[in-house]
């Protein structure tokens, strides 16, 4: 067990030796001067020649791609280009809106599909089930801006339940702000995680296993909630926590509209100013998560499902 | 009988709604099961037997099964009348299930313990404590070896027989008047098989359960019911006392039943199936005596002497992995050091229990599994070593036709597109006409009705299953066939048509074959020379009638005196 | 969040992320306002007066300048006290002198900062390029080297020697570049100095934060600065000289939420959340009648409408090194093809006007009585010009793109475009690009057109003809490369002189020449239009806005009567 | 001997499918669409779509059932243009992603050894950078327009696919029945691609279903960043419109793009799931 987590965590380096490379070769290779950008409307070309000396860029690439991979495996992102702010303290910042928005809502949204669809294995082949799977693409394919648009209007304007825009730092205070972006959230996400639980839920349903439960005297529900459910949850896990790393980014439309200061916005304002080094943390960050996160998975497996052994 | 009835089925049908409209799986079905009495239900797979024990459990799945008509009664009341949460009373609790499939009957995900104690638990007020003590008591009385650590395991952790003993253990966990029993042997072979019967023979006096035993083999049955009910095409033919039926059967398909199950004494030249005994349409024949007549196999073979197949120390392992980075740390020798000779048109049987080595070892003399050492010599040469290409023409000679014949046919394949595949493959037969035509030649001639050819492997019963099987190995018209328990899965009765088909083939094309088996009657019947394997070794092996008469090695012992034995004193003639 | 009566505060909105506060970097108008508010330069406009005057903030008074117009020696005000930090011994904000501006202006020229203001002073104060050049290798910069463009007299004088007359000088001098920092405080804070703004400025920030709101207190010690008591006539009419020679600042507390997507914006001014609003693009139409006035529901709310032009110009740049762009015909045949009034009327709601050239009206150097030929809808002359052109109908001309930035209305304005050469059997490609791409686009000449809209840094025609001087050509701001040796002579000889009748003809004469010789596809100079809430006193617009907020007050009392309307 | 008709797995797949009505009319709607897409593409249809109709902004009506955008265009046309855009979008990521996905993902999970060792680590790593900054900067790169989005879709969609397929193809490789494959002289390629990929095709159609809704929606995101599709009318576009349009009541555009992509969206996925079922020949008549 031990082993194996250290094995997979070894596994992180080559894993980043990709990642910086990708990222390299996308940002710095193809992406153009980003010095006009950082220097503003007034650029003059000398000064332009200075910044691109500071920044490195007149290095040989190799060198650059090493210290990408340097600060991939130190984690010493520097100073933003753009904002010459400490990245460091750019992604704590932006990571607290963006986590309070996300994690909820993601939570949230998770147990509701879960509950929705056992409800629609219940009732399997009826009427009902072929209902919430109709409405769930409907609410999938209603572009989020849609939503944003009609909600903030409607439930933060015209009825004034919830704040328009903004964010406040600690606990109670924050709720308001995230409530409506993270019904949105959900919204979204219920779709396509009802449409998955459904058929993992349904697969299990028609097993021996279940016969032998019901013949024990066990209740319809019962047997779900016990039997089925929790050897679904293996294929569930995987599509839960392969999730998360994307949450990290924040839901972007979700913050530029409520004006959540949060990790989705730096990384768009990165982007557009080609701010490398914040792009690269960004990148670097969620593909370190997601490792760590399909490890978590893997162990959360044990835990399910008796069968798997790490090794 | 004038013991009450505890539970009496009255002409119960059950219909199936499927695609292709309404089948009847059980048609006007009446028997009675006195309380603490045993009643077996015999017949051929797909006849309604488990159909009909779900019918009294009230687990038939809705909305597909409709019952037209008949009644359960349960001590007087009408279970088909119940509501669910009656039924639920019930189920576990006064009657309960053994199933099938103790493989997969059991959730994978919990501890055994649990699964057994949650059965008491629904039905009776007592503590989680309480029951998982009982739970492990019960597993004691089922006599899986240290129960109390046992119980914190999982099923994928015990072995077929423990999980079947478990099922056991559910299902008595709540002392049910009505124990149902679907074939709770058919999954396991020979040695454990009777363990298990005598078993559930036990509990069923101690707790005086009645007990509806489901099977299809009428041999196993001798032992333990006291009546038995024979179902044949949904329909229930004879009802009858268990020693009468095994002197006075008076359906023709009861007799079948009773004569296809080959016997350890007796060497027919074939066996006889129910079709000897009745056609299609269930008319009953006049049995020929030719075909009963015993004879011995040394004078009727004639004797060959070129040998075919030579294998020399033969080891195959397998790497157990391990270690830091997954690496290989020690090796698993399935097969331990083999040696024997084979002469052409000759069978070689080998038997010994599930594990032992035998598919390892058939399918390294293919090469299907790369063997570590030894060598394997065909034909006069040696094929340990040769490569790619010559292997594929190798193929053409040497066929091995699978364990598990359901598993071996591609489920998206139609049966033609299966059977010509080899012929594609090897370039024979130059256009696709002229090999559907070989295809629906040996087709035909394994007893299949050529016009199911485009279906797919699912339309088919588990012996036609078996006989596709076999006719695929057949169509490049090889010379050595290794049979991996080609019957092992099949009912009797099938087993019987099968068993026949093979030998008929041998004779008609001179096929050598290796038959693997862990059934020591079966292997006797078909087989020349008989290897018993245990732990990857052959610990003995001599002519097929020497191995039975008098087996040197306990293990062999052991094997054979778990052979169920039906009524023995029954023998052939009584039926002519 | 309820509104609050007890306290004195002021809600407005940045429609932009604010970076931070270090005022050599505070490039674009928004970063400005911020840092405007708790730091100050040498001078600043003067909130009412129109046309812009400039008055002594943090100077004493006007400089005395050389005769050759080279030498310019300034007093500072005596007892401006820097906010207190750490930074100072005993935390405690010493006094502001002499050295601290000299430090402030080096710092623009610092090579290891790389300032984006440096444009400002490029070449332009002796001795400072060579102590930047000097520098730029070295391990470290030092301030203490004596630069004799840059002299400190003594601890409230100090003097600056020019290269050459640069008659813009002291609107440099009033550009949040050159606000005031103390030492102190950039050793003390490092490269977190950013985020640690201390400044001599009416409000203290104490520590910015990215976030969504940033919430400035009054500066307790600041010095006594009182409201003007003169302004443009008309002014007190309208009660903005109701605080005429009260001390400033007259509000304890500044919120300024930061807002980027346009309805959140809208709907939170609507709500009364802020005091103040900027009104962009989709907004207009649901504040403002056809007739340009302002909508009733608005009205009745107390909410007053502000719209006054701004010192900008919009423009489609032809790339005058493209091979096609050399054909005037063409490019007058585009001017004349191009519908402006649908187009003002579709994304301005008419509020904008039709440029004549590129200096805006409002500065010298624009005759308003000048009309520009081309600039008329004129479909018939326009096809016959581009017949002429060697295109008739368009046949043999290429598909031309117009590189934008990829937001929703400058796609449509290129649209909109598109549609109108399209008219004369012109096709127009939109090439859509991130902020950066395009940018990269116009520096390398990667591009046939684009489209860019100027705002002024400062009063002065120069910083609009500016965007047409030869020198000036990619990567500097005249991303047209348009060359023109007369245009580049006059303007050569007309910057480097004071103001004066003399130099406001060669303007003019600059600003018409290039009109028939249509460098661009010119658009217009646009309207500001704010929103203020019926409480929000003293506003008043101001192009150059960054040391306005000071002199904001509220009126509690009106602000509790009408709040319920909302 | 009765003479016996050839079939196949998908000749008798397409049989049954015919038999599921809403099988059918998904199947109708998405050829229909496909169609409406290959006219429009022709200039069959809607090539006129940059005409103004009428006045702007004007609400669904008899004569502009759609009504008419800010140019006094005709949203009707541009829904069918962007028809073409949508539908493209989702064939071309789809025709990009599933080779990549299907072969690598079955080389991987046949193979084993190193090969699987080199593959996991190729989509571990695509996959743990965040899509939309792959979609983000590879649409930078390739420059804006239809053929960008095509590639950066493609391109960061195959993951999934990939990881799916390899898992399947771990399993079915262990069957009896490849091995029997073996037995009768098949080499590796015949086991790989005509016994085990017929067997996981379900996967494919599902995830092609998907990978066309996750296209489609993709590109209304990008138009929102503006790195869409540029100079045709796409959903993607109408919808970013949207936000500056619900201000003023303008709802016909966002409506009509919104409910043209929730049809086919929904097509696709009961289409999957029938396509899915009717290939598995176990699922026969039920
Ligand atoms: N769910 C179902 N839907 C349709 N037909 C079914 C269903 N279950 C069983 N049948 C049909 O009912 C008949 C009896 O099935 P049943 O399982 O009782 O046979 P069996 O006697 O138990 O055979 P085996 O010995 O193989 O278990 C078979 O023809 C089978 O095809
Ligand atoms: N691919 C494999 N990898 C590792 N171990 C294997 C593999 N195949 C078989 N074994 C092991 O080799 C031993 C012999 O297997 P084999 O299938 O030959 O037994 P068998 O005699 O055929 O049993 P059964 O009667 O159940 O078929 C078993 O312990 C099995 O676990
Ligand atoms: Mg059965
Ligand atoms: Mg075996």
């Amino acid at each position: 067990m031990i082993k194996y987590i250290i094995r997979r965590l070894l596994y992180l380096i080559p894993v980043l030796l990709g990642v910086s490379f990708i990222i390299f070769v996308l940002f710095n290779l193809v992406s153009g001067d980003p010095t006009a950008v950082l220097l503003g409307k007034n650029a003059t070309a000398r000064q332009m020649m200075e910044l691109r000396e500071q920044l490195g860029l007149n290095k040989p690439l190799f060198d650059q791609y090493l210290d990408v991979v340097r600060s991939a495996f130190t984690f010493d992102f520097g100073y933003s280009w753009a904002t010459k702010q400490e990245i460091k303290q750019m992604i704590i910042q932006g990571a607290y809106p963006s986590l309070a928005l996300s994690v909820p809502a993601f939570t949230i949204a998770t147990i509701l599909s879960l509950i929705i669809s056992l409800v629609v294995a219940f009732y399997r082949g009826k009427g009902i089930d072929l209902f919430v799977r109709v409405t769930c693409i409907a609410g999938q394919s209603i572009s989020a801006l849609a939503y944003i648009l009609f909600f903030q209007y409607f439930f933060a304007y015209k009825l004034g339940w919830f704040e328009i825009s903004g964010f406040e730092f600690g606990f109670p205070d924050f709720i308001p702000f995230i409530a409506l972006p993270a019904i949105i959230f959900i919204l979204l996400s219920i779709g396509p995680d009802v449409r998955f639980f459904r058929t993992v839920i349904l697969d299990e349903i028609y097993q021996d296993y279940v016969r032998t439960a019901r013949a024990k005297g066990l209740s319809e529900v019962t047997v779900l909630l016990k039997h089925v459910l929790r050897n679904a949850m293996i294929p569930i896990i995987t599509y839960v926590v392969i999730q998360i790393p994307t949450l990290i980014l924040g839901a972007l439309l979700l913050e530029n509209f409520f004006s959540i200061p949060g990790l989705g916005g730096i990384t768009l304002n990165a982007l557009n100013s080609s701010d490398f080094p914040v792009i690269k943390a960004m990148a670097i960050l969620s593909s370190v998560l997601y490792i760590i996160l399909s490890l978590i998975t893997d162990v959360l497996y044990t835990i399910v499902d008796p069968r798997v052994k790490l090794k | 009988m004038t013991t009450p009835s505890l539970l009496s089925v009255r002409n119960l049908v059950v219909d199936f709604q499927t695609g292709e409209g309404i089948t009847r799986a059980v048609n006007n079905v009446s028997f009675d099961i006195p309380a603490g009495k045993t009643i077996g239900i015999v017949g051929e797979s797909g006849s309604g037997k488990s159909v009909t024990s779900l019918a009294v459990m009230g687990l038939l799945q809705k909305p597909a099964a409709i019952i037209p008509q008949g009644e359960i009664l349960f001590n007087g009341q009408d279970l088909l009348k119940f509501n669910d949460s009656q039924m639920r009373d019930i189920r576990g609790n006064q009657i309960s299930m053994i199933f099938q499939e103790p493989m997969t009957s059991l959730n994978p995900v919990f501890k055994v313990g649990d699964q057994i104690a949650e059965t008491i638990r629904i039905h009776r007020k007592i503590s989680n404590k309480e029951a998982w003590d009982r739970a492990v008591d019960l597993m004691n009385q089922v006599g899986i070896p240290n129960p109390a650590a046992s119980a914190h395991k999982y099923p994928h952790e015990m072995s077929g027989g423990q999980k079947q003993r478990v099922m056991i253990a559910m299902a008595i966990a709540c002392e049910p008047k009505l124990l149902i029993a679907d074939e709770p042997t058919t999954a396991l072979d020979v040695t454990i098989q009777k363990q298990v019967l005598d078993l559930l023979f036990g509990l069923q006096q101690k707790y005086h359960m009645s007990m509806l035993f489901i099977t299809h083999d009428l041999g196993v049955i001798g032992d333990i019911a006291d009546d038995v009910v024979v179902m044949y095409r949904s329909n229930v033919v004879e009802k009858n006392n268990a020693k009468e039926i095994f002197y006075t059967a008076k359906h023709p398909y009861t007799k079948g039943l009773l004569a296809c199950r080959p016997k350890l004494g007796a060497n027919p030249r074939r066996l006889l199936t129910v079709s000897d005994f009745m056609d299609e349409a269930g008319i009953e024949k006049h049995v020929s005596a030719e075909r009963v007549v015993v004879f011995d196999k040394e004078s009727e073979k004639e004797k060959s002497s070129e040998i075919l197949l030579e294998v020399k120390n033969l080891v195959t392992q397998f790497p157990i992995k391990g270690g830091f980075f997954g690496r290989t740390v020690d090796h698993f020798k399935a097969v331990n050091d083999v040696s024997f000779t084979l002469k052409k048109g000759k069978t070689l049987g080998l038997v010994g229990e599930s594990g032992c080595g035998k598919t390892t070892l058939g399918r390294s003399i293919l090469r299907l599994v790369e063997p570590s050492s030894g060598s394997i010599i065909y034909g006069g040469k040696d094929i340990t070593h040769v490569y790619a290409e010559e292997l594929r023409l190798l193929r053409r000679k040497m066929q091995i036709i699978f364990q598990d014949p359901y598993s071996s046919l591609n489920p998206r394949m139609t049966i033609s597109e299966i059977l010509t595949e080899p012929l594609n493959i090897h370039k024979v037969g130059n256009s696709k006409q002229e090999r559907l035509d070989m295809a629906k030649e040996l087709f035909d001639k394994v007893g299949l009705k050529v016009n199911q050819l485009n279906r797919y492997p699912h339309e088919f019963s588990g012996g036609q299953r078996q006989r596709i099987c076999i006719a695929r190995a057949l169509m490049l018209r090889p010379e050595f066939v290794v049979c991996d328990e080609s019957v092992s899965a099949l009912d009797v009765s099938i087993q019987a048509q099968v068993l026949n088909l093979l030998l008929d083939l041998q004779q008609e094309f001179g096929l050598t074959y290796i038959f693997i088996s862990h059934d020591l009657s079966v292997v006797n019947f078909i087989a020349d020379e008989v290897g018993v394997m245990n732990g990857g070794k052959i610990i003995e092996m001599d002519k097929a009638n020497n191995i039975y008469k008098n087996p040197k090695e306990a293990y062999t012992r052991a094997l054979l005196s778990a052979i169920p034995k039906g009524l023995v004193k029954s023998d052939l003639s009584s039926l002519v | 969040k309820q509104n609050n009566f007890d306290e004195r505060e002021i809600n407005l909105i940045s429609p932009e992320k604010i970076a931070g506060f270090d005022p050599i970097n505070a490039s674009d108008r928004y970063s400005g306002n911020e840092a405007g508010k708790v730091y100050e330069g040498l001078f600043e406009f003067h909130p009412l007066k129109r046309p812009y005057e400039l008055m002594p903030n943090l100077a004493e008074a006007l400089p005395i300048v050389s005769a050759d117009g080279l030498t310019y020696t300034f007093k500072i005000r005596k007892g401006v006290l820097f906010h207190d930090s750490p930074a100072f011994q005993g935390g405690l904000g010493r006094e502001m002198k002499a050295d601290d501006v000299v430090y402030s202006i080096k710092r623009l020229a610092d090579p290891k900062l790389n300032a984006k203001g440096w444009w400002l002073l490029d070449d332009r104060i002796a001795g400072l390029n060579e102590w930047k050049t000097k520098y730029s290798s070295a391990e470290a910069t030092n301030y203490d080297e004596e630069i004799e463009g840059l002299k400190k007299i003594d601890y409230y004088s100090l003097q600056v020697k020019l290269k050459k007359p640069y008659p813009q000088f002291l609107y440099a001098l009033a550009m949040p570049y050159t606000f005031i920092v103390a030492k102190e405080a950039v050793t003390h804070f490092g490269k977190e100095f950013l985020n640690y703004p201390v400044g001599t400025g009416p409000f203290i920030l104490p520590k910015f934060e990215q976030s969504s709101m940033i919430t400035y207190v009054r500066n307790p010690k600041f010095r006594e600065k009182l409201y003007p008591s003169e302004g443009e006539e008309g002014d007190d009419k309208l009660g903005l000289l109701a605080d005429a020679g009260k001390k400033i600042p007259l509000v304890d507390k500044i919120n300024v939420h930061i807002i980027t997507e346009s309805q959140p914006k809208w709907l939170s001014f609507m709500k009364a959340k802020d005091d103040l609003l900027e009104v962009k693009d989709v907004n207009i139409q649901q504040a403002i009648t056809p007739e340009k006035d302002l909508k009733g529901e608005h009205k009745e709310k107390g909410v007053r409408l502000f719209m006054n032009p701004v010192l900008d110009v919009t423009y489609f740049a032809f790339n005058h090194e493209e091979p096609i762009f050399k054909n005037k015909k063409l490019r007058q045949a585009m001017n004349l093809a191009y519908d402006r009034v649908g187009y003002n009327k579709m994304f301005h709601e008419n509020t904008a006007f039709e440029a004549n050239g590129p200096t805006p009206p409002g500065l010298a150097g624009q005759r308003k009585e000048f009309k520009n030929p081309y600039i008329k809808y004129d479909i018939e002359l326009a096809k016959k010009l581009l017949a002429e052109a060697g295109y008739p109908g368009g046949k043999g001309l290429p598909t031309i793109t117009v590189q934008t930035r990829s937001d929703t209305i400058s796609r449509q304005q290129v649209e909109f475009f598109e549609k109108s050469m399209r008219k004369i059997g012109i096709n127009i490609d939109v090439g859509m690009n991130t902020w950066p791409e395009l940018v990269n686009k116009v520096t390398k000449k990667q591009h046939q057109m684009y489209t860019m809209a100027w705002g002024a840094d400062y009063p002065d025609a120069e910083n609009f003809l500016g965007l047409l001087y030869c020198p000036n050509q990619s990567p500097g701001s005249n991303g047209a490369n348009y060359c023109n040796p007369e245009f580049d002579a006059v303007y050569k000889v007309a910057t480097i002189m004071q103001d004066s009748p003399e130099r406001t003809a060669m303007y003019e004469k600059l600003n018409e020449s290039v009109a028939f010789d249509v460098p661009w596809v010119i658009g217009f100079h646009r309207t500001d239009i704010y929103l203020a809430q019926a409480w929000l006193k003293n506003f008043k617009h101001m192009e150059f806005n960054h040391s306005q907020f000071q002199y904001l007050n509220v009126d509690l009392e009106v602000k509790k009567q009408l709040i319920k309307k909302f | 001997m009765e003479l016996i008709k050839e079939n196949s797995l998908w000749k008798d797949a397409f049989k049954r499918l015919t038999k599921d009505k809403w099988a059918l009319i998904s199947l109708i709607i998405v050829l229909a669409y496909a169609l409406v897409a290959i006219m429009a593409a022709l200039g069959i249809v809607a090539s006129d779509w940059a005409r103004e109709v009428g006045a702007g902004n004007l609400p669904p009506s008899s004569e502009h059932w759609f009504g008419t955008d800010m140019f006094g265009r005709s949203v009707l046309a541009k829904v069918v243009r962007g028809t073409q855009i949508a539908m493209s979008v989702g064939l071309a990521a789809s025709l990009i992603a599933i080779p990549i996905g299907v072969t690598l993902g079955a080389l991987a999970g046949y193979f084993g050894g190193w090969v699987d060792d080199l593959i996991t680590w190729l989509y571990t790593t695509f996959s743990s950078i965040p899509n939309i900054m792959l979609l983000i900067s590879i649409t930078m790169i390739l420059g804006k327009g239809i053929f960008a989005v095509y590639i950066a879709l493609g391109l960061t969609s195959w993951v999934t696919l990939c990881r799916l397929i390899r898992g399947e193809v771990m399993k079915h490789k262990e069957r009896e029945y490849v091995q029997a494959a073996g037995a009768i002289g098949g080499g590796h390629l015949r086991k790989l691609f005509l016994h085990i990929l017929p067997n996981v095709t379900h996967i494919i159609i599902i995830n092609t279903s998907l990978q066309f809704q996750f296209a489609i929606k993709s590109e209304v995101i990008l138009s929102y960043l503006g790195l869409g599709v540029q100079g045709e009318p796409s959903w993607g576009t109408m919808i970013d419109d949207a936000k500056l349009e619900l201000s003023r009541g303008v709802w016909w555009q966002l409506a009509s793009a919104t409910f043209a992509m929730f049809l086919v969206v929904l097509a696709f996925n009961l289409l999957g799931d029938a396509l899915r079922d009717s290939l598995d020949p176990k699922l026969k008549g039920k």
